[in-house]
Parts: C-alpha cells; sequence; structure tokens
C-alpha cells in the first residue's frame, strides 16, 4: 500500500453558489490498479466529489474551497476538464448525459477526439465498444437521444471508454440497466482492471453488487466520509448499517469548519 | 447667481442609432450658445447655462429629460425646450401646455400646430413636412420652367413607411389636384436597408423626378440603388432629413449630382458661422471633435434653432425686461419673433436663416428652403434663393384639421388677440 | 360495448411499432386482467418504454391495436388517455421541476378539474371550493406516500429517489384505473426500493389499480408481481407467473444472465 | 415577365446578402446553442474598425487582418467573459447575456471610433450589366459570390468531422462534452472568432451598401426569417433561407404591397416563416428538437 | 379595488391556525408597501417623479407580469409584447373614441381582453412550435400588428401621423389627468392586476402553465390540456400587456404611435422579467425597477462625478457600456433572477429560514424554458 499515491484526494471542501456546503473535508485514494466504490444514500455527495477529482464543479456554479485533488503526484488544481482527461482521468456522468442530436456513433466518436486518432486506430477502439455492447452497433446510426435508456447508458460509458483512460470516475453505471448487462459491465471493468490495469473509482448505489468486484471502499454521508476500508470488510460489516452512519470506524472526517452559511 | 442666468436645457442624443446626426447638431447649438455668452456677453447681458440630458432619442428618456429639467434650474426657468424628434414631440405636445413650455420644433413635429390657437406651445417653426413638399414641387417647377410645366409630370414619393413619412401625403395630392401632376407614392420599410424592390418599381414607373423622404440609412441606401436601377441622381429631391452630409457620404460616388431640399443650407461662408469659426472653433472650444463637420448641414441646423431659441428670448426680454425668461414668456417671445432681412444681417445669418415672422396663428412663419446639390464632396445651393411653398394653398387644410383636433380633445381654441 | 368487469383491463391486439424502419414493437399481444400487477421485463431497448407510450398516446402503433376497458383503439391522445384512467410515471424523470412536491400532486388532478379560468383568477366560490377538495386529495396521497416533510420543497431539489415517489404520487392521485410505471426503482437503494415496493403494492391493493411495471430488478419483480411478460426485440418472448419466467432458459439467456 | 425576373433576380441576390449575416448566427448557434443577439453589433464593430483604419490609411488587406485580430481577441473575451461564467444555463439567458454584450460592443464600438456615418468603397464597380432586357447589379453578384464561397468554406471547416462533431456535441451538452475531453473553450473561441470574421465579410459588403453607421446593427432583423426558414443549425439552411427570404421579399414588395397599399417587407417574410413552421417545426434543415419520456 | 387586494393578502395566508400567524407575517410588509404607495406616495411625489419614474415603472412592471405570466410561467417564449401593448393601446382608445359612454375602466378591461383575443391568435403557432423558433415566430405578430396600426388610419381615427393620443382621462366625474391622478390610476390597476395574477399561477390554471412549461408531453400524460393551457396563457398574457400598453398611452405618454411599441419594447420587456425573476410577480416590479431606473441613476451619477470633464457623447457611450456590462453581470450572478437574489438575501437576514443544505437554486433547472 505504500506505492506511489496515483489518485490522492485530501481534505476537501466542495460548495455549490458559494453556499450550499456539499462536502466537508473528504479524503480518499485509488491506487493504481484498484477499483474503488465509493457508496452512500442519496444526496451524500459521491457526485460532488467524482466531479471535484475531474474539475467539473466550475461548470455548475460549484468549486473547492479546501484541500487538494493530487493526480500521479501533481494537483489538478490548474487543470481544465480536458486535460484531464488527456492525462487519463474520465468521468462518466450520473444520469445518461447522451449529446442527443448526434447519432450513437457520433457520440461515440466525440469521446475519442481528444488523442486524435488515426482512422485506424478510431476503428478499432469502436469495434471494442461495440464487441462490448452489440446493441450499441445496431443502434450506431440512431440519434443517441431516440434510443432507450439502457442504451443510453451503454453509449455514455462507451464514450467515456473511447479516451482510453487509466482512470475512470463510474457515477452510478448500474441504473437502468438490464440485469445482464449490469453484470457485463462489471465484466468489462474488471476485465479492463486486469488486462490493462485502468483504475476505477465506482459510485454506486447497489452496494452488493459494487462490493463484489470492489477493493476498496469508502462511505460518505451527508458530504462527510463515514467509512472507509477493504471491500470484503464493509461486506462483512453489513453495507445497510454504514449507510445510517453508525459504523465503526468512520474516518476522522469531522473538521466540519468553515460553515458557509 | 443662476437665478440671473438664463437656463437652457438641452436634450442630446450623442449615442444609439441617431448619434451620428446628434452629435453635429447639438455642437452648432451649444457652439453657438458659447457664441453668444463669450462675445456678446449673454443676451442683453443675461448669458445663458445649460445641462445635457441625454435621449438616445428615446421617447421615455425624452419624457424623462423633459421632467427633469421643466422646473428650471437654481430659479431659472426653462424659455424653450427642444424635444428634436417626432414621437418626443408627440408625447410633450399635452404635458408643455400644462407646464407652459413652449417645445419649438424645427421641420419635424405636428403641421397642424402651426395653428396656435389650438396648440399653444408648439412651434413647428420654419419648414413643416407640407411646407417642405410643397417647396420640393415648387422647385421641380422652377426647373421645368413654371408651375403650368408641372402638368403631366410623374413624381414619385418614395417615404419611409412611418407616420413621418406619410405625413407628405395629403399635400401632394392635393398639390397634384392642383397642379396637373402624377403623384405616386412608394414606400420603404425602416430601416431601408433593402431597396430593391422599390426601385425595379422606379425603373418599371419611370418617373420624371423623385422625392425622397428618407430616414436614416435609408438615404444613402435609395441613392446606391437608383444608380444600380439606372435612375439619374440628379432628379432625386431629398427632404430634409434626407439631406445631410451624413445621408449622402455613404452613398460615395455615385451621390454625385444627388439634391436636397433644407431650412438649413451647409455652408460655413455664412457670417456667424465665421465669427463662431473665429472665437470659439479656432480657439479650441468648439464641442465639435471632428471639425470636418463644421458647416455641415447638421451643425448649421443646430446654428439655426440656437439662432431661433435666442432671438425669441431677447424678444420676450423686450417685454419682460432683461432677464431669464420663463416659458410663458418665452411663448410670447416666440409668438412676436420676427426675423427679417435686416435682422437677419445684423445677427449673421442672413442666408443662413429665412426671414421668419411668427404670431399666434402661425407657429411656422417661412415655409421655404433652399436646394443643395452634392458634389461629391461638399453640397452647393442650386436653388434661387429660398424656395417658397404654397403655404396660402395649404393653410386652410392645416387649419381644418386643427380644430379636428381640438374637437376631438375638447379644447376651446384660444382667440388670436392679433386679429381682433 | 360495456366495460366488463370481468375481462381483461388491457389487451394488447398484434400491436407493432418501428422507427425508421426498426421495428420496436412487433406483432406483440397479451393482456392485463384487471386487479393484478404486471411485470413488463426485457434487455434495454426491447421496447419497453415503447409500448407504455403506445398505450397512453404518446407513440402511435403503426399496426394492432390497444384494447382498454372494453374499448378498442389503435391511436388515443395522450389528454384522452388520461380523462380514461390511464396514469403514468416516467423513466427519466419528467417532474415539474419548478413546482414544488404538492403542486406536482395537484397537477396531477388536473382532468378532476371542472372550474374555468375566470374563477380561478378571481377566486369565485365555485374555484374555493374544489380547490379545497382537490387540496384534501392530493394531501391525502403525500401522506399515504411519506411525502408530508417534503410537501412545499421545489421538487427539482429533492433526492432521486424521494422524486420518483412524487412521480408515483402524481400518477395515483388521479385514481387511474391503469397504472404505467416505468422503472420506478432506478437509481435507489434497497431500503429506497423496499419502500417504494410497498407503495406500489398499497396503489394496487388498496387504492385498487391495476398495475403495469417496468423493471430491471428481478428481486423485485419476483416479490411484487402477479404476472410477468418478457419481451426480446419487440417481441414476447415469455409471458407467465415470476416463477415461470425466472426459470425460462431463455429468459435467463436474453436478459438475466448469472446475476440476480 | 422581364420585369418579373428582374425583381426576382433582384429579390435573390438581396437574399444572399441576408444569408451571409444569418450564417454568422448559424455558427455560433450550432456551437454552443446560443442565440447570438450581439451578431449585429458584431457586424457594425468589424466594419467600423476597418472603416477606421482604412481612414488612417492603411491598406486594405493590412486593415482587414488587424480587424480579424480585434474580432479574434473580442472572441476571446467573451468566451472568457461571458460564456464560461453561464455555462449550463438556460438558452434564454445567454441570449439575454448577448443583448447585453451587443449593448456593450456598440459602446465600445462607438466610444473608441465615434458615431458619424462612413462611406466604405470596396472599389467594386457598379454599373448595372444588361442581360436582354434584365438589368443586374454587378456589386450584388460579387456579394453572392463572396457569400458563396464563404458557406462552402465554412461547410468546410465544419464537416472536417471532428471539428463538426464536437460543437454539436458541445451545443447539446456542454458539461458532458467537457467530461469526455473535448476543450470546450478552445472551440467557443475559434468558433466566436469564425463569427468575427463572418462579421466582417457581412460588414464590408453591407457597410458600402449602405454606409458604416450604426444602423448596419438592424440587419440581423432581416436575417431572423432566414435563420427561422432554414433552421438554426444549418449553414445551407441559411443560404436556402436566405434566397427565399430574399425572393419573397422582392415579389411580395412589388405585388402585395400595392394591394394592401403600403410596403409589407417588414412582417412580410415573417408571416411566411411562420408558414414554414407550421409545416416544418425546426425549419427546412434544422435538428428537430427531441423529445423521449 | 380593494377587495382584490384582500384576496390576495388572503391567498397568501393559507388555512390552518398554525399559519395563519406566518401569512400575516408575509402579509404585513405587503400591506405597509401599499399603503405606503397609495397614501404617502401621493402626498410626497413631485412631477418628475410621477411622469418620469413611477408611472413608467408601474406600467413596464405590468407589461413585464403580462410576458412572465406566458413565458416565466407557461413558458411560451414571446417578443410579441410590443404588439399586444398596442392592440391593447388602440382598442383602448377605440372603445373611448366611439363608445364615450363606457367609463375608463371598462374601456381600459375591454382593450386588454381584445388585446388577449389577438394574443390567442398570435400563440396557435405554439401548438407547434417551441423554443427559438416560437420566439422568432411572434415577432411576425410583433411586425405585422405595428404595420396593421401604423397603416390602416381607422385605428387612429386617421390622425394626420396615426397617432393616437388620450381623450380626458375621468372615473365618475374625477378628473385624473394630473399626475397624481395618471399615477393613482396606473397603480390602482397594476396592484389589480397583480392580485388577479397572483391568484391565478396559484390556481389551477396557474399549475397548468408551469406544468406545460417544465415538461409538456409529461403534462399531457397526466391529463393536463397542454394546447388549452398554452392559449390561455397567451390570452391573459397578452391581456395584461394590452393594459400596459394602453396605460403607456394614456396615463403615461398621452400620446403615442405604433412605433412605440416596437421591437425595442419587446425586449425591453423581456429584459425586465429575465432580470428580474422568471416566475416570480415580484420578479417583475424588480426588474422594471432596474431597466427603468438605472440608466437614470447611470446619467445622473455620471452627470454628478464627471458632468463637464468629459465628453458627453463619451459618457453616454461609457453608461451604454454598463448597462450592457451590468446585465450580464447579474446574469451571471443570479440566472434566476433579481427576485432570487433578493430572496437569498432575506433568507440570509433571517437564519431561520434557511434549513440545511438545499438545492434551491440548482442552476439548469432554475429558468430554463428551453
Ligand atoms: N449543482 C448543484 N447545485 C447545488 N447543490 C447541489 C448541486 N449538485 C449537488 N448539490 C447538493 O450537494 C449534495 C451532494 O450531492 P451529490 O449529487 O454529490 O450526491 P450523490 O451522493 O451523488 O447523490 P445521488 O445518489 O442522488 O446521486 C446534495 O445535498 C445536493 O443537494
Ligand atoms: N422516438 C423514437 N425514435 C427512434 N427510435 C426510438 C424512439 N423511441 C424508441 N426508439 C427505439 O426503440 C427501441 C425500444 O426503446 P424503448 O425505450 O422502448 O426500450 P426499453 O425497453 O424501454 O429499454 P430500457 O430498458 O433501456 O429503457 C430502442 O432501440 C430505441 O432506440
Ligand atoms: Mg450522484
Ligand atoms: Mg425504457
Amino acid at each position: 500500500m505504500a506505492a506511489a499515491p496515483f489518485l490522492e484526494v485530501d481534505d476537501i471542501e466542495a460548495t455549490y453558489e458559494d453556499v450550499i456546503l456539499a462536502l466537508r473535508g473528504v479524503s480518499l485514494r485509488v491506487e493504481e490498479g484498484a477499483i474503488v466504490a465509493l457508496l452512500g444514500a442519496n444526496g451524500a455527495g459521491k457526485t460532488t466529489t467524482l466531479k471535484a477529482i475531474s474539475n467539473l464543479l466550475a461548470s455548475e456554479r460549484g468549486a473547492l474551497t479546501r484541500g487538494s485533488v493530487i493526480w500521479k503526484g501533481r494537483s489538478t488544481a490548474r487543470l481544465d476538464p480536458a486535460e484531464l482527461v488527456a492525462r487519463g482521468i474520465v468521468q462518466v456522468l450520473e444520469g445518461r448525459r447522451v449529446f442527443p442530436q448526434l447519432t450513437v456513433e457520433e457520440n461515440l466518436l466525440t469521446g475519442g477526439y481528444l488523442r486524435r486518432p488515426s482512422r485506424a486506430e478510431v476503428g478499432n477502439d469502436l469495434a471494442r465498444i461495440y464487441t462490448w455492447f452489440p446493441r450499441l452497433k445496431e443502434k450506431r446510426r440512431i440519434r443517441a437521444g431516440l434510443t432507450s435508456g439502457g442504451e443510453q447508458q451503454m453509449i455514455a460509458i462507451g464514450r467515456a471508454l473511447m479516451t482510453r483512460p487509466t482512470l475512470v470516475l463510474l457515477d452510478e453505471p448500474s441504473m437502468g440497466l438490464a440485469p445482464i448487462i449490469v453484470q457485463e459491465i462489471f465484466e468489462i471493468i474488471r476485465t479492463l482492471n486486469e488486462d490493462e490495469g485502468v483504475s476505477f473509482l465506482l459510485a454506486e448505489q447497489n452496494a452488493a453488487l459494487v462490493l463484489r468486484y470492489a477493493d476498496h471502499a469508502y462511505v460518505l454521508e451527508t458530504g462527510r466520509l463515514a467509512a472507509a476500508g477493504t471491500a470484503a470488510d464493509l461486506a462483512a460489516q453489513g453495507v445497510e448499517a454504514l449507510y445510517l452512519g453508525d459504523a465503526p470506524g468512520a474516518a476522522a472526517a469531522t473538521s466540519s469548519s468553515a460553515q458557509q452559511f | 447667481d443662476d437665478a440671473k442666468q438664463q437656463y437652457f436645457p438641452l436634450a442630446t442624443f450623442r449615442v444609439g442609432a441617431y448619434a451620428s446626426s446628434g452629435i453635429p447638431v447639438w455642437a452648432g447649438t451649444i457652439d453657438y450658445l458659447r457664441y453668444i455668452n463669450e462675445v456678446e456677453g449673454g443676451i442683453n447681458g443675461v448669458k445663458l447655462f445649460w445641462d445635457e440630458c441625454e435621449t438616445e432619442w428615446a421617447v421615455e428618456k425624452g419624457v424623462e429629460c423633459y421632467e427633469r429639467v421643466k422646473g428650471g434650474k437654481n430659479g431659472s426657468p426653462v424659455p424653450i425646450f427642444l424635444p428634436h424628434g417626432d414621437p418626443i414631440t408627440k408625447a410633450l405636445t399635452e404635458k408643455s401646455v400644462a407646464d407652459k413650455i413652449p417645445l419649438v420644433t424645427i421641420a419635424h413635429g405636428r403641421t397642424e400646430a402651426i395653428d396656435g390657437r389650438v396648440f399653444p406651445y408648439s412651434f413647428p417653426a420654419v419648414f413643416t413636412f407640407w411646407s417642405e413638399a410643397s417647396s420640393a414641387i415648387n422647385f421641380i417647377a422652377e426647373r421645368a420652367g413654371g408651375k403650368d410645366k408641372l402638368k403631366g409630370l410623374k413624381i414619385a414619393t418614395v417615404y419611409h413607411d412611418s407616420p413621418y413619412g406619410k405625413e407628405t401625403q395629403t399635400p401632394l395630392a392635393l398639390l397634384a389636384k392642383t397642379y396637373g401632376f402624377e403623384d405616386i407614392q412608394i414606400p420603404v420599410p425602416h430601416p431601408g436597408n433593402d431597396q430593391s424592390a422599390q426601385w425595379a418599381r422606379i425603373r418599371q414607373l419611370k418617373p420624371d423626378w423623385v422625392f425622397l423622404r428618407g430616414w436614416g440609412v435609408m438615404t444613402p441606401v435609395a441613392i446606391k440603388t437608383a444608380a444600380k436601377v439606372g435612375f439619374p441622381v440628379d432628379r432625386i429631391i431629398g427632404g430634409v432629413w434626407s439631406g445631410s452630409e451624413e445621408d449622402v457620404r455613404p452613398a460615395g460616388k455615385v451621390g454625385k449630382g444627388y439634391l436636397a431640399i433644407t431650412p438649413f443650407p451647409a455652408g460655413a461662408d455664412f457670417e456667424i458661422l465665421k465669427k463662431i469659426k473665429e472665437h470659439i472653433v479656432d480657439k479650441g472650444k468648439s464641442d465639435l471633435k471632428d471639425l470636418k463637420s463644421f458647416g455641415s448641414v447638421y451643425y448649421n441646423s443646430g446654428v439655426n434653432e440656437a439662432i431661433i431659441a435666442v432671438e425669441a428670448i431677447r424678444t420676450a426680454q423686450k417685454k419682460f425686461g432683461a432677464r431669464p425668461i420663463n416659458g410663458e414668456e418665452g411663448q410670447w417671445g416666440l409668438e412676436n419673433l420676427n426675423l427679417d432681412d435686416a435682422r437677419l444681417k445684423e445677427i449673421g445669418a442672413y442666408g443662413l436663416q429665412q426671414p421668419l415672422k411668427l404670431s399666434v396663428r402661425d407657429h411656422e412663419g417661412g415655409g421655404a428652403g433652399k436646394v443643395l446639390q452634392w458634389d461629391g464632396e461638399a453640397w452647393a445651393i442650386v436653388s434661387d434663393g429660398w424656395v417658397k411653398s404654397d403655404r396660402e394653398l395649404l393653410l386652410p387644410l392645416i387649419y381644418e384639421r386643427a380644430a379636428a383636433y381640438a374637437k376631438e380633445k375638447r379644447i376651446t381654441p384660444r382667440p388670436d388677440p392679433t386679429s381682433n | 360495448m360495456s366495460a366488463s368487469s370481468a375481462g381483461p383491463i388491457l389487451e394488447l391486439r398484434d400491436v407493432s411499432l418501428s422507427f425508421k424502419g426498426v421495428k420496436a414493437l412487433n406483432a406483440l399481444s397479451f393482456a392485463v386482467a384487471r386487479g393484478e400487477i404486471c411485470a413488463l421485463i426485457g434487455p434495454n431497448g426491447a421496447g419497453k418504454s415503447s409500448l407504455l407510450n403506445i398505450i397512453n398516446g404518446v407513440y402511435r402503433a403503426d399496426e394492432g391495436e390497444v384494447v382498454f376497458d372494453g374499448a378498442p383503439f389503435r391511436r388515443i391522445r395522450p389528454l384522452e388517455a388520461a380523462r380514461r384512467g390511464i396514469g403514468r410515471t416516467f423513466q427519466h424523470n419528467a417532474l415539474f421541476k419548478r413546482l414544488s412536491v404538492i403542486d406536482n400532486v395537484l397537477a396531477g388532478l388536473t382532468r378532476h378539474s371542472r372550474t374555468t379560468l375566470v374563477e380561478h383568477a378571481f377566486g369565485l366560490p365555485r374555484d374555493l371550493a374544489e380547490s379545497r377538495a382537490l387540496r384534501a386529495r392530493a394531501e391525502d396521497i403525500i401522506e399515504h406516500l411519506e411525502l408530508t416533510p417534503h410537501r412545499g420543497t421545489v421538487v427539482s431539489t429533492l433526492p432521486y429517489g424521494v422524486q420518483k415517489r412524487v412521480d408515483l404520487a402524481r400518477a395515483l392521485v388521479g385514481r387511474p384505473s391503469l397504472l404505467l410505471l416505468d422503472e420506478p426503482m432506478a437509481g435507489m437503494n434497497q431500503d429506497e426500493k423496499r419502500q417504494m415496493s410497498r407503495f406500489v403494492t398499497e396503489a394496487n391493493a388498496v387504492l385498487g389499480a391495476t398495475v403495469v411495471l417496468i423493471e430491471h430488478d428481478i428481486g423485485v419483480v419476483m416479490d411484487l408481481s402477479h404476472h410477468v411478460v418478457v419481451l426480446d426485440y419487440g417481441r414476447k418472448v415469455g409471458d407467465g407467473t415470476p416463477r415461470q419466467v425466472r426459470n425460462d432458459p431463455d429468459v435467463i439467456a436474453a436478459y438475466l444472465g448469472t446475476v440476480h | 415577365m422581364a420585369f418579373l425576373i428582374e425583381t426576382l433576380i433582384g429579390g435573390l441576390l438581396s437574399g444572399v446578402m441576408y444569408a451571409l449575416v444569418a450564417i454568422g448566427f448559424v455558427l455560433i448557434y450550432k456551437a454552443s446553442g446560443v442565440f447570438n443577439f450581439a451578431q449585429g453589433a458584431m457586424v457594425l464593430c468589424a466594419a467600423l474598425t476597418f472603416v477606421t483604419l482604412r481612414d488612417q490609411g492603411l491598406a486594405f488587406w493590412f486593415a482587414a487582418l488587424v480587424t480579424l485580430a480585434i474580432m479574434v481577441v473580442l472572441a476571446i473575451a467573451v468566451e472568457r467573459v461571458v460564456l464560461r461564467p453561464l455555462m449550463n444555463q438556460s438558452q434564454i439567458t445567454l441570449f439575454m447575456a448577448t443583448l447585453g454584450l451587443s449593448f456593450v460592443i456598440e459602446g465600445m464600438s462607438q466610444l473608441v471610433m465615434g458615431a458619424s456615418v462612413h462611406e466604405l468603397d470596396l472599389g467594386i464597380v457598379d454599373t448595372p450589366v444588361e442581360v436582354g432586357p434584365i438589368l443586374v447589379s454587378q456589386f450584388d453578384l460579387v456579394a453572392a459570390a463572396a457569400a458563396g464561397i464563404l458557406v462552402l468554406a465554412l461547410s468546410v471547416f465544419f464537416n472536417v468531422t471532428r471539428i463538426g462533431i464536437s460543437l454539436r456535441a458541445i451545443a447539446d451538452d456542454p458539461q458532458a462534452a467537457l467530461s469526455i475531453g473535448i476543450r470546450l473553450q478552445r472551440l467557443w473561441r475559434i468558433v466566436w472568432g469564425v463569427a468575427g470574421f463572418v462579421a466582417l465579410v457581412a460588414g464590408l459588403l453591407w457597410g458600402s451598401r449602405q454606409g458604416v453607421q450604426f444602423s448596419l446593427t438592424f440587419v440581423v432583423l432581416k436575417a431572423l426569417p432566414v435563420l427561422i426558414i432554414g433552421g438554426f443549425t444549418s449553414i445551407a439552411g441559411a443560404i436556402v433561407g436566405g434566397l427565399i427570404v430574399g425572393a419573397a421579399d422582392a415579389l411580395a414588395e412589388i405585388y402585395v404591397g400595392p394591394l394592401l397599399g403600403g410596403s409589407v417587407s417588414t412582417w412580410f417574410v415573417y408571416v411566411l416563416a411562420v408558414a414554414f413552421l407550421l409545416i416544418r417545426p425546426a425549419g427546412l434543415f434544422g435538428e428537430r428538437a427531441i423529445e423521449r419520456v | 379595488m380593494s377587495s382584490a387586494e384582500t384576496e390576495a393578502a388572503a391567498d397568501f395566508v393559507a388555512p390552518g391556525a398554525a399559519r395563519d400567524w406566518r401569512g400575516l407575517r408575509r402579509a404585513l410588509p405587503l400591506g405597509l408597501l401599499l399603503a405606503v404607495a397609495f397614501v404617502i406616495v401621493p402626498l410626497a411625489g413631485t412631477d418628475y417623479w410621477f411622469n418620469a419614474i413611477l408611472i413608467p415603472f408601474l406600467i413596464m412592471a405590468l407589461a413585464g407580469l403580462g410576458l412572465n405570466l406566458l413565458m416565466g410561467y407557461a413558458g411560451q417564449a414571446s417578443l410579441g409584447t410590443g404588439a399586444f401593448m398596442a392592440t391593447g393601446a388602440y382598442a383602448t382608445y377605440n372603445l373611448l373614441l366611439r363608445l364615450p359612454d363606457i367609463p375608463l375602466p371598462i374601456s381600459l378591461v375591454l382593450g386588454g381582453l381584445i388585446a388577449g383575443a389577438v394574443g390567442v391568435v398570435v400563440g396557435l403557432p405554439s401548438l407547434r412550435i417551441k423554443g427559438f423558433y416560437l420566439l422568432a415566430s411572434t415577432l411576425a405578430a410583433q411586425f405585422l400588428l405595428e404595420w396593421i396600426f401604423n397603416q390602416y388610419g381607422w385605428f387612429s381615427n386617421y390622425s394626420t401621423s396615426s397617432s393616437i393620443s388620450a381623450p380626458k382621462l375621468a372615473i365618475l366625474g374625477q378628473d385624473l389627468s394630473s399626475p397624481v391622478g395618471r399615477y393613482l390610476m396606473t397603480l390602482t390597476a397594476v396592484v389589480a392586476i397583480a392580485a388577479v395574477a397572483a391568484r391565478l399561477v396559484k390556481s389551477q390554471t396557474g399549475r397548468a402553465w408551469s406544468a406545460v412549461r417544465d415538461m409538456d408531453t409529461a403534462a399531457a400524460v397526466i391529463g393536463v390540456p397542454v394546447a388549452r393551457s398554452k392559449l390561455s396563457a397567451f390570452f391573459v398574457g397578452a391581456a395584461v400587456c394590452g393594459v400596459a400598453g394602453a396605460l403607456w398611452a394614456f396615463a403615461y405618454l398621452g400620446t403615442v404611435d405604433a412605433r412605440s411599441f416596437g421591437l425595442d419594447r419587446s425586449f425591453q420587456v423581456m429584459f425586465i422579467i429575465i432580470v428580474g425573476g422568471m416566475g416570480s410577480i415580484a420578479g417583475n416590479f424588480i426588474g422594471s425597477a432596474f431597466i427603468v431606473l438605472l440608466p437614470i441613476l447611470l446619467s445622473q451619477v455620471s452627470d454628478r462625478l464627471f458632468g463637464g470633464t468629459v465628453d458627453a457623447g463619451q459618457l453616454a457611450n461609457l453608461q451604454r457600456i454598463a448597462f450592457g456590462a451590468l446585465i450580464i453581470w447579474f446574469l451571471i450572478k443570479e440566472p434566476a433572477g433579481l427576485a432570487a437574489l433578493a430572496e437569498r438575501g432575506w433568507r440570509r437576514l433571517r437564519p431561520s429560514g434557511t434549513a440545511g443544505p438545499e438545492r434551491g437554486s440548482r442552476p439548469g433547472n432554475t429558468g430554463k424554458i428551453f
């Protein structure tokens, strides 16, 4: 565990519109090649944490007001989201944010542009996505806004994978997907993780499921870290209990200073 | 000590769509006022002082300005207000009666306000649009060799499709009936930046003359489009608001030969302009930033208006004493204003301003214009002095309209003190 | 053709729907018995949502017909469907997001309103009486679905799970005889799903609404439904009791996989 | 008959001039979903800068280059000061912001360059050409050619698929675009810069037609029906819409106006545009709104 | 009139004893405000304040209210406001002229209703068109109506300049043509209409509007009559704008022609609601204050500060720039409008009202009508 920190989130505090305090001193680490789960009830701050890492808060009138995010030893504070994608961090936004007017294939292509790949590369990458999600291949010429809810989720994930990331921030990947697809997605995650060393930070509601795949897990509660540990430990403790916040080992994330109200 | 000076507020428009005309106009006015103050020591020793209030030529802002200044300043009352714009004038017409502040609107405003019995505080002095139309026709007659030669001519009016543009339809119809020319009316919608259809029609109808009653960008586009369809530009006579340098210059070379009728002849040779140049402009005290505009139509119009205001105050002072004049006294001054050639020569405005005699029944007074021709660089006066309008022919109709207005508004016309 | 309370409340007869030549639904037929909870499952893009859209008039079937309460139609306007008593919740959140919870629920009662604009504008007695009555109904449902603490909150500010409940309240308040639910439990944690299941059962048992439910959580489907219809590529590949369907190898292969 | 054809040709050529302004809107709408009302102010700003530089004695090309540079600076400023802080806001808010922007640009332009009217001579001879009985304006032909070239160039630019698709992605969902590494800010700057260039071309052609003055900003009003008919998102639509509007406008002025006793062109094409919309709610070539439940 | 007011107050007071007190606390500031507006201001105001500031401020707020009902509540974007105002003005003028026996308030209401009817026609395309396309299509009405009033003399009783002017303003023999009289008349109309509007937006009609605005497909599915709601919004919105137009013509300017109600006016009103806050009644007043008063303030301030030292033209340009920049700044600061900003400030002053983290004004959810 003493390896060079891959992603290190240190005591961050995030606000929206200068007044709504969404995170109060959250710290977490993702080791290279790990799958880490981020759990928590609705509104606990999972999405906000992911956005803080990918620097997308600014586009929602939010901001990091304290703490730092260190990616491969460097602070990400000054990098714009595109720069982060170029350096390997990509986020799959919650709630299937596809580009409705673009076709399915165009949606996927947008994910590849940053690398300026050659035609052949693009073709390969596309083919890879299509083997994972054959459904998308059938729908490649349909405008994404017209596809079904689950198809849109696949597009969003596929699009992110097109950037060839080293760390994927996945926000509720299982939402609205058929069981078999959920299973497939987690298998894909595992494959990518094992074969290509891609790391994952997964925000999920389905704790039982995600803990089966993750190495490590963190539990958030109203913007604070409520628990952390290996996935196996947490699974054993029973996640339900964790959600209520009375779990043992709650991290010392109590520095609830800087009330913004 | 402001109370000993004469307040004279200015509702300017130096930004917005009409800034390009507003800037020289107000420079002309301010330069003349400065000249009066600095060279003549005020009007009979009463110096003028003023505030500017930006209206952007918008009604609400104009009304706001008027309301802001109408009470005078530091004890000095407002003698005359220059609304400068049709819509603003309309909005102020009734307020001015209540407030007893005369509005002087040269070459705009309501034509029927000529009748001071119904419109006691409106002064569409010098040159109403009806006079403009009539003078233009008379100039055509002059060129044709007499009014009898008008018979059978085709005269097309290309007008800005707005109340302003339509204002001349009635007098032209009357004149057409009287003189037997054919009256063709062609509207151009605001702003008029595309007139291919209108000029295609002109090409088809082949009129002998075009009377161009434009506004803003409509004029240069008209001139250019005329050239495009091959209509001779020296057969186009612009109205007052189509007759400034700002109107022709953008048309470029093809504007050479274009005519315009105006009560504000351009030129820097008039006596008073020479004096302003000497005492104000050359001393760096001019309000003009771009001295190219000195002596332009708009600049001279500003001087012209200022002259009328100053002379009206002077006239009022004769009756009320050499002190600041209030609105009611200003009205008296205006209604007794008499600028004959002798007086015009005295103040150096001979040729720049036409002889003018106002009265209760006649708030216009003049009714003549000069015709200018553009030589590519500047205007030259080409008419034989002032071209008069057929006011006798038009006045009965105007009085009729004023009476109708009085009836609708339930106004009892004020008696004309001079007629008994 | 009177509404026979014995026959199925909803019947689809050879319904087909295609988009630009792609068949979303292919000659689909099945019936939903009065008073049951019928689950509709199938892989993503199988045509489940599209089917609901046909039933309440958002889409028009290319072929076939839908029989609701004894009356057949191919095309119905959404408004007409609502008036006849078809209620609906949505897969993607489709709440009136700038309105409060109570207002969202009250909007679901619009079709029961008999007053006019003028009465609303001047607060005439009939309007006052009616809005009191409607409000009482709305409050009822809100309490029932345990939304009372949120009643005045603007819905867009609520957690996702609560929003889904508001969606249900909005559909239920109009007392639909047929309630179409499109993935009402997506994005919820186990607790919330349990709670939601309870509400659906109650809507069915207490309020007497027949329910057609789309859901991907097979555990929920098993617990809740009386009848399951499985779609794949717009066709029906299974139709029976939950138990039958669950053990159907085709269904397992196409949809369930091994994770449950 | 000849008269009809002449009117029609005149109208079509004017239509191309409208299309030129409309393209500026399309560019920005395509790339950010913003209906940029400041386009008119940009036309004024570009033309005014150019003319002022020319009046200072700069050579034509040099003046054009400097103007272009200024438009690019403007684009960068707009991205930084207006677009970025307003990312993810509703379109109507952005629309209003561009209205505010138009005040700023107009004010700045006039503050620096004054309000006087300038002549702009591009040196295009405009003696009418006679083709049989029909008169055609040379200037309009040149303008049409310029617009044509511009449209071709822009179409190529946008069909360099990467940029084209990226821009459409941004217009659909800027945050999602950011999340997958589309360089939103850079693209916005590029697009606003290109829109500045289009504004320059439109400013030069319109300016030489009517003089460079404040009312240049009003040309947007004629561009709107073009947009409605063509669709907000299509460059080709702008051209087709422009032709339709130009022709309809000219014909209506000649044949409908006299029947109604006045000039009809302020509203005629708008009413026509609404008629088009009733048949195609997103214009001829626009992207239809997607609504799925 | 006063009955409509108490109605509005009553509306704030939700039933239930516990809420009575809260309702009272909300109604109290409003009551105070009205007392000041009806009693103190008429005693203390000057001509300048009435004629140049208060009357246009109130009327523009009313026009804002009309557009806000249509656009802020029902989500139907329109740039036809000017045309609706013109219709109201010309209709009222003709009623006063041709049916002189009808009392002034009734003519005003009838004029508004006629504008509303025109609004319904203008709104017909909204059944098919949305968003910017709808916005642009309302321009057709804007230009067409402006043209009609300008073109056909009948509407202006064949006045030479196709302008209309106010007949003597009087109610029950009370002369209202003094500035105070016109102010009170305007105020009364504005308060009465605002009270009705406040009722309306909370009624079933208002909810249907908001439902259509937020999600029209869902609205139809749950039984909201979408087409009827859209048209009724056009009707009410246009009617309110119509009354505003009539007041603009008769209580403010005295004489207008159709160009007073041009596109600029439509934009101005739209500014008011965007700056003030869409979907907020109070926002119209705040927005109107911003749009009407700010330029005056800017010009007075800059005159004080730089008068005489800086060139007047440049000063005016600077004001224009400042105005534009302020608009952008406010939009950035608070995309949901100044009303939301004010509310937040208010809540901050009284911390009892703030409860925990909440997505109160989550961007993208507020004010998003397309
Ligand atoms: N754009 C925003 N503006 C204001 N507040 C926000 C915004 N986004 C989130 N919040 C608030 O921040 C807190 C954390 O929200 P976040 O979306 O991160 O939670 P989450 O754990 O992802 O929840 P969910 O399971 O519902 O996705 C919540 O209280 C939420 O109300
Ligand atoms: N309006 C439309 N235009 C084009 N294609 C459509 C439209 N609506 C649905 N489709 C297509 O029809 C198919 C069925 O979609 P539907 O939304 O009914 O699937 P679903 O079963 O609800 O899937 P999910 O579980 O993912 O929500 C999809 O492939 C989709 O692409
Ligand atoms: Mg989340
Ligand atoms: Mg679905």
